[in-house]
């Protein structure tokens, strides 16, 4: 325990991956949802920035694509949010099972 | 009691606590004890003050480089892997400690040996840290009250009053202690209907963070806590974090006006960080650094040398960064969120006491920050716009340190830069109508962001062409440099000849208002 | 200066238009519409023109101490990326033919759109109510970038980019009224031809990439002659397409894109419909930018050409000229007139660049730039002046509303003409450089293999010193050099080129001739189009009554008519002989000075005194005959030669052929198409329909009830047990998804580890070395 | 029989009417028959198949590797433990207070917070400029986005969907599992010893690699985030009014 290395951080991110999941499947708000996947996503740059950090042949790469992640996490939160608008005025409400049926 | 009759059932008198007591006390002792001084000496005390502060610092740059030479830099040097985690140096015992003093060869004279004694808890990066944190703490205290202070006294003025003038005797002083004093031992009113723990959490969203942003805000080139290579985006970052509180509070108050406040801060904030960030990347591209500490000293030298004089997209970029943090901190005539006439103060509209005062705090103190951080980015962080080869022929001795300290570099330089920077703030303020928030919009994406990009382009475009070997290049930019220096010059003389003018004329210009009569004008 | 200093200077001069063009995209409107135009002047070419003319003065300065060299050698090459190994350099390619058609570019665009100011204010620039004056500038900024763009590009990649952007451009200012119907089909019918042309030049293009390895139009040349030498390569035997070698593909591909862009042969239908535009445009593409991009670009990549490739050029631009100018006779617009002799002076220039008369051609193309963009300002006077009519038999007598249009058109008409008074050096424009091509071409026809011929050689033997500048002194110069400067000494073959050129033949007779007679078409067509405007009597009341001057527009005529007359006279001709050096690196220049005196120019000379030095005054005269007293001669020319006046009215009947073979040909193709669909697809479904239901009729009632029904049902069932399994997962909800998929995962993660366990070697670490 | 849920009915049963037109022509004795085969099939490929599988899998999986030992690393210093853990805490605290919380703005404030402790974790692990823009984008730009969102489509704080009680069981089943295999996995794995003090990834050095060898994500990145700007813009655009 009183040594702290790639286990540790790795852990602290499979947790978040496991909120994160159980976040997306407990919420049926939209945003709920796309609050769990934000968790995931962190957890995966946890991961990324873990590996960065403790083994020689991931320096740098970590770093950039946790930075890619970060991008394209703000690109989907900004997609996800404006579908959800789109939904909100489509049937007045951010439930999914609503969004569930397919006719229009 | 009361003499009057009143249809509710009046409240019993609130018997306060212990602490209260003490607090309210204390705060009579000092207004009893600084009032008539400073009703008889103001100017010589504000000036003393100053000056004992720059001797201060002085004196701590002497001390700490004094301790870290003699206590930390050799013990340090043969401990193989000192981190700044390493708690190695923390039990070292006074025994230990001299028995390495002794062996690095102890030189040092009676004095320099007691001082080791007398200093020697100093050496413990903890116990540092703490000292810091408190002065860091005072320091984050002390600039809002001041501040909110300086603005009622600007804003008494340009209305042709004279602000706040009884509480502690000289201009008021102690007026900001006072309402301070009102406001923690006022009620503390949560709405019914509000969401209970996000309406009590929420001020501490928005003041946390700006105490955060204190911490890798350097003062001068070590007075600051935590030197960071990424200091200016973490800065950013953190001042980003502080809109949460607005928006969590104005959602929390279940309060449509405040609804509203907090969706227009989400917006615009959002929007003006894009402009802002932009900006602050042009001396960044100039001077290839994103740590605080590296721009400023890059621009000492003198006024010629500050970044914002040296490039003319530079000179822009500063002007722009301004008009953006003004919007990004909510300050008129930006201040949509708190609009008093329109949204009954907006996200604060529900909140009262002690909570209310932690929005203005974060306030205030973030105003300092961007404040600070343009003087760091453009306007030559802490150094004075002095040449500095004046300063090189003093010398190098302790007087001439000193002297230096005081008039080259230094904590206080940046200090007055940025409550200058501060003052044109609260100016604005009150001389300028709020503006719609389309308007703002407008002014964002349309104005702001496409001149922003085209300045970090052509501040790109124009290190590149420094980086070049054509000579007369090196010609076009020192005749540049000398223009906006001089426009700078200009200016700033400018400034102060109106305000010489205005001070020795203030009787002539309000005309035959109260002025006259009141004490102390 | 050092080299970088002229790059800076021209890099400055490509990136102000630029930024030109982001002012007036984002703040135009704002701007308003003097003010746009204004912006677009002075910032679009305004500032290249003063950079410009720093560097041309400076670089003659350097040419003069002989430092262009060295500084040409110096120039900077920015690393942009790696393709696969091919680096992707950026740069400014440094030489004499780039300074000087940077300054043709900036002077003459200059004066196009100061020239605009005053066209747009006559002109209605509304399309739905909202003013589109400010794109009108936007877009010329952008083709002035596009072109000086092309103009410094050092790589082909970034030739072929800024290619392109020219190409938009045109698009773009070609349909700028596109609310009207033939403005939009103009400039869709430029870009396609243009595409067509730019797809040979992508071949090409793509050939150098993977034969030659590199971009860089240097490092090609280079690479070029050594596998040549090497015989490797573009060179290699096996590769050949219809007995050409593949370096000859690639010069031909290279030469299609230029064939698109210059409106050569085959692709020259686009520019008379490119008409459409406003008149300024006209102007801008027929002089400085669009069509001069063809005969730059072949300029440029003259050094990647076997001798096949510049035959082919040679025809090409032979058929233009010759083909065209017969067509101008017969115009009556005043614009298409001129589009048709812009068409007819490329041909001149393309069929000079097949011939070796590299420096002729772009001396031509100077002066006839300057004189071009003359006419066709002075035409968009004319145009403007008479009310938007641009038929000109409703012209005439308009020198007396019109005085300066008139002179300046007339110095124009002498120009293209070819004035001058032989053998005493006066004349004008094509005078000196229409006949230096035709002199080169008479070498190449008559002169060529002659055993005495190569005496006339200087510097013969391959040494790098036989072309120097022509105001030098040198009578004629014919410089074959191959790839091996470094060893030229080695082979010099008596009376015969030598490396890649040793079997370049003589320039066929016909082709020459070809040209000689256009000499003669050209005075005569000239001299009809501004007779017909200018002089004789008002054929049309209400066009000679409104017709007037517009002095912002006359100021650009006067200027450029002082251009015509100053560039006439060699000031860009040395500049392009100093160019040629380094043109001749693996291939050939040949140059005919008039002032040298041997034997091979005094054959020329002579031929040429007596061919076409008159030719101006001839085709003048026969002009003025017809149309001295109105239209009535002509009409009764016309009558006698009814069916070729109808063959030259069609433009040979090219776009009726082109809609026959190619609109009409993709129709037909599609309704023969249709008839197989209906009576042969169909009528095999119909069939097999048919056949499949007989069948099915008669075996139903024995097979269908028990087996088929059973297995169908069966299936059936077992399709929708398994559906109703599935089913139940698929709800529609997205957290049953996530939390199915979630399971699954960690299902087959369960099981890997199982498995992995059970191999006994549980997920090592890869990296870290084995202990032990 | 195959009507199920109460959204999908009417459309479940005419598309079983148009699924089973033999129940309408008369079921044959064969079908039950044929059916039992179509099961046994399937049964029968699952058997087949999987030791298939696995014999392949065993292929890739067993690679002649030997076994690393593991090495014990050294302990590290005590304040990095301490604000591991505390920062840890504070992370895996706020993702399930995510996790576990109904009203939607408050998940957004804990996701901050959880936001702000992974910013502090890349602080620990020594990538400072990932960290200040964690900070930036995530809690200064995405977060309020969402806040944001919350705002323009709830109708009231107190609005809350919830689904059924099982579902939630198995989520959390599943996720327990999920977290308990990848726990499990990871603290039985040995992975390589750690650097030896690592100093902090400079900008400078992100910023060359950016530029070099990772040009084309970074390119692509920015151009993916214009779409998006365009394609937001797109979505969330107000309806042109009809005149």
């Amino acid at each position: 325990m009183m040594s702290i290395g790639l286990t540790e951080y790795l852990v602290v991110a499979a947790v978040l991956f496991g909120a994160g999941i159980f976040t997306m499947i407990t919420k049926r708000n939209a945003i709920g949802i796309l609050i769990g996947v934000e968790l995931v996503l962190n957890s995966a740059n946890v991961n990324l920035v873990a590996f960065d950090r403790y083994l020689e042949r991931c320096r740098i790469d970590g770093q950039i694509l946790a930075l890619v992640v970060i991008v394209l996490a703000a690109a989907e939160a900004a997609i996800a949010v404006g579908i959800c608008i789109n939904l909100y005025k489509n049937l007045a409400t951010v439930d999914v099972d609503t969004a569930a049926k397919l006719r229009g | 009691m009361s003499q009057f009759s009143v249809p509710w059932q009046p409240k019993q008198p609130y018997s306060y606590g212990a602490p209260a007591r003490a607090v309210i006390a204390l705060a009579r002792l000092t207004a009893d004890i600084a009032t008539p001084l400073l009703r008889r000496f103001p100017g010589p005390i504000l000036i003393g003050a100053i000056v004992t502060v720059c001797l201060g610092v002085w004196a701590h740059a002497l001390v700490f480089g004094y301790v870290d030479q003699r206590l930390l830099t050799q013990p340090v040097a043969d401990a193989a892997a000192f981190s700044y985690f390493s708690p190695s140096t923390w039990g070292l015992s006074p025994t230990l400690l001299h028995a390495r003093l002794e062996m690095a060869g102890g030189q040092g004279a009676a004095l320099a040996g007691l001082l080791q004694y007398l200093l020697w808890p100093v050496q413990f990066q903890i116990v540092r840290d703490g000292i810091a944190l408190g002065a860091l703490f005072g320091l984050f205290n002390i600039i809002p009250v001041y501040v909110i202070w300086w603005e009622r006294k600007v804003a008494g003025r340009i209305q042709s009053r004279v602000g706040p003038m009884r509480v502690g005797g000289w201009h008021g002083w102690a007026q900001s202690f006072a309402d301070g004093i009102k406001l923690v031992l006022k009620e503390d009113l949560v709405p019914k209907e509000a969401d209970g723990p996000l309406f009590r959490i929420a001020p501490y969203f928005t003041i946390i963070p700006t105490l955060v942003a204190f911490m890798a805000l350097p003062l001068g080139a070590t007075y600051v806590f935590r030197e960071l290579d990424v200091a200016l985006v973490f800065i950013l970052g953190v001042l980003g974090v502080e809109v949460v509180g607005v928006i969590v509070a104005g959602w929390a108050s279940n309060n449509k006006w405040s609804v509203y406040g907090a969706m227009r801060e989400a917006c615009q904030m959002v929007s003006y960080e894009i402009p802002m960030g932009m900006a602050l990347l042009v001396p960044v591209v100039c001077v290839g650094s994103l740590n605080l500490r590296t721009i400023a000293e890059s621009q000492a030298g003198g006024w010629f040398d500050w970044l914002a004089f040296s490039n003319p997209f530079a000179f822009v970029a500063f002007i722009s960064y301004f008009i953006a943090s003004l919007a990004s901190c909510k300050r008129a005539p930006f201040d949509l969120p708190e609009a008093e006439s329109e949204l009954v103060a907006g996200f604060h509209t529900e909140y009262s006491g002690f909570r209310w005062a932690l929005f203005f705090f974060a306030e205030y103190a973030s105003m300092f920050v961007i404040a600070a951080l343009a003087v760091i980015l453009f306007l030559g962080g802490w150094n004075s716009p002095l040449p500095g080869s004046w300063g090189d022929a003093l010398g190098d001795g302790l007087a001439a340190q000193g002297f230096k300290g005081l008039l080259f570099s230094g904590p206080i330089w940046l200090m007055l830069k940025s409550i200058f920077l501060v003052y044109v703030q609260i100016w604005l303020r009150w001389t300028l109508p709020r503006i719609r928030i389309d308007q703002v919009l407008y002014a964002c994406v349309q104005v702001l962001l496409p001149l922003t990009m085209l300045l970090l382009l052509g501040a790109t475009l124009w290190v590149w062409a420094s980086t070049s070997d054509v000579g007369w290049w090196a010609v076009l930019t020192t005749i540049v440099t000398i223009i906006l220096g001089l426009i700078g010059l200009v200016f700033a003389f400018g400034f102060v000849g109106i305000a010489a003018y205005g001070f020795y004329h203030r009787r002539r210009l309000v005309g035959n208002l109260v002025i006259d009569v009141l004490p102390g004008s | 200066m050092t080299s970088h200093t002229y790059e800076i200077l021209l890099a400055l001069g490509v990136l102000s238009p630029f930024v030109s063009f982001w002012i007036l995209v984002f703040f135009g409107p704002r701007l308003g519409k003097p003010t746009a135009g204004w912006v677009g002047v002075a910032l679009g070419m305004g500032v290249p023109l003063v950079l410009a003319t720093v560097v041309l003065i400076g670089w003659r300065g350097e040419v003069a101490s002989g430092n262009a060299a060295e500084l040409t050698a110096n120039a900077f090459r920015y690393e942009w990326a790696m393709l696969g190994t091919v680096p992707a350099t950026v740069g400014v390619k440094l030489d004499s033919l780039t300074v000087g058609m940077f300054f043709m570019v900036t002077f003459i665009a200059f004066w196009i759109f100061v020239f605009s100011v005053g066209y747009m204010a006559g002109h209605s620039d509304e399309v739905g109510g909202k003013s589109k004056y400010h794109r009108f500038f936007a877009y010329l900024s952008l083709f002035g970038f596009s072109m000086l763009g092309l103009v410094v590009s050092s790589s082909l990649l970034f030739l072929f980019i800024f290619w392109e952007l020219v190409g938009l451009c045109s698009y773009l200012l070609i349909g700028f009224y596109f609310d009207k119907g033939f403005a939009s089909a103009a400039a869709i019918k430029a870009f396609i031809t243009n595409r067509v042309g730019d797809f040979g030049f992508l071949i090409g293009l793509m050939l150098v990439y993977f034969q030659l390895g590199t971009l860089d139009l240097d490092v090609a040349a280079q690479r070029f002659a050594e596998q040549y030498a090497a015989g490797t390569g573009i060179f290699a035997s096996h590769f050949t397409l219809f007995g050409w070698s593949l370096a000859t593909i690639m010069g031909i591909g290279l030469f299609c894109g230029a064939m698109g862009k210059s409106a050569q042969f085959p692709l020259h239908v686009w520019l008379p419909d490119a008409m459409a535009g406003p008149t300024p445009v006209s102007a801008l593409i027929h002089a400085a930018t669009m069509v001069a991009a063809g005969v730059y670009l072949v300029a440029r990549v003259f050094r990647l050409m076997t001798p096949e490739a510049l035959m082919f050029i040679a025809l090409i631009g032979c058929l233009t000229l010759t083909l065209m100018a017969l067509i101008a006779i017969v115009q009556v617009d005043i614009k298409k007139c001129l589009a048709y002799s812009t068409l007819s002076q490329l041909g001149y220039m393309i069929f000079g660049m097949g011939c070796g008369a590299w420096i002729a051609a772009l001396f031509h193309l100077i002066t006839h730039a300057f004189f071009k963009a003359m006419l066709f300002l002075g035409s968009g006077q004319v145009i403007e002046g008479c009310h938007h009519e641009q038929d000109m038999r409703k012209m005439g007598g308009l020198r007396k509303k019109m005085p300066y249009t008139c002179w300046t058109f007339f110095i124009g008409v002498l120009a293209i003409a070819g004035t001058g008074i032989p053998a005493i050096g006066i004349g004008l424009g094509g005078y000196f450089s229409k006949d230096e091509i035709l002199a080169v071409a008479y070498t190449r026809s008559y002169e060529w293999g002659k055993d005495d011929f190569h005496k006339h050689v200087p510097g013969e033997g391959g040494g790098h010193g036989a072309v120097e500048p022509a105001d030098g002194g040198q009578a004629m110069l014919a410089s074959y050099q191959d790839h091996g400067q470094a060893h030229g000494d080695d082979h010099a073959p008596a009376g015969g080129a030598q490396g890649i050129f040793e079997n370049t033949p003589a320039l066929p007779k016909w082709m020459f001739w070809l040209a000689i007679i256009t000499a003669y078409v050209t005075p005569f067509y000239m001299m009809r189009c501004w007779w017909m405007t200018f002089m004789g009597k008002p054929r049309d009341k209400h066009v000679y009554e409104h017709a007037h001057e517009s002095r912002l527009m006359f100021i650009p005529l006067v200027v450029l008519a002082v251009g015509t007359f100053v560039s006439s006279y060699f000031l860009f001709r040395p500049l392009f002989a100093d160019a040629a050096p380094a043109a001749t690196d693996a291939a050939m220049v040949m140059a005919i000075d008039g002032t040298a005196d041997t034997e091979a120019v005094h054959h020329a000379h002579s031929f040429l005194i007596g061919g076409v030095g008159f030719a101006f005054a001839v085709g003048f005269a026969i002009a003025f005959l017809i149309y001295r007293n109105g239209l009535d001669l002509a009409e009764r020319i016309r009558r006698v030669l009814a069916p070729l006046h109808t063959l030259l009215v069609h433009k040979y009947y090219f776009d009726e052929v082109y809609d026959l073979v190619w609109v009409k040909g993709c129709i037909l193709v599609a309704k023969i198409a249709r008839l197989i669909d209906t009576y042969v697809v169909d009528f095999l479904f119909d069939l097999a329909a048919f056949v499949t239901e007989r069948l099915a009729a008669f075996s139903g009632l024995i097979l269908d009830n028990q087996g088929v029904d059973g297995m169908v049902n069966g299936v059936a069932k077992t399709t929708m047990d398994v559906s109703d399994v599935a089913r139940s997962g698929q709800t529609g909800r997205i957290r049953n998804y996530v939390l199915f998929s979630t399971a699954m995962a960690t299902v087959v993660m369960l099981v890997l580890f199982w498995w992995a366990m059970q191999a006994g070697n549980f997920m090592t670490a890869t990296s870290a070395p084995p202990v032990g | 029989m195959y009507c199920r849920g109460p959204e999908g009915t009417v459309l479940t049963k005419r598309l079983t009417a148009e699924l089973a037109p033999s129940d309408s022509i008369g079921s044959s004795r064969l079908g039950g028959l044929w059916r039992l085969c179509g099961w046994g099939l399937a049964v029968a490929a699952v058997l087949v198949l999987v030791p298939e599988v696995r014999a392949q899998q065993k292929v890739i999986i067993e690679p002649t590797r030997v076994p690393y030992q593991s090495v014990e690393a050294p302990p590290s210093p005590l304040l990095e433990v301490l604000l591991f853990y505390a920062v840890a805490g504070s992370t895996v605290f706020g993702a399930l207070a995510v996790c576990f919380t109904k009203n939607i703005v408050r998940m957004a404030v804990w996701l901050l917070v959880t936001l702000v402790s992974v910013a502090m974790l890349y602080f620990l692990l020594a990538a400072n400029f990932i960290a200040a823009v964690q900070l930036i984008v995530y809690a200064g730009g995405t977060l309020i986005l969402l806040i944001f969102g919350v705002m323009l489509t709830s109708k009231s704080p107190w609005v809350k969907f919830e689904p059924s009680k099982v579902e939630v069981v198995y989520a959390a089943a599943v996720c327990g599992l999920l977290v308990a295999v990848l726990a499990f996995i990871l603290t039985a794995t040995i992975w390589p010893p750690a650097q030896e003090q690592l100093d902090a990834t400079t900008v400078a050095d992100l910023g060359r690699s950016l530029m070099t060898t990772y040009v084309v994500p970074f390119e692509v990145a920015g151009v993916l985030l214009m779409i998006v700007m365009v394609g937001a813009a797109h979505l969330a655009r107000q309806e042109k009014q009809s005149p």
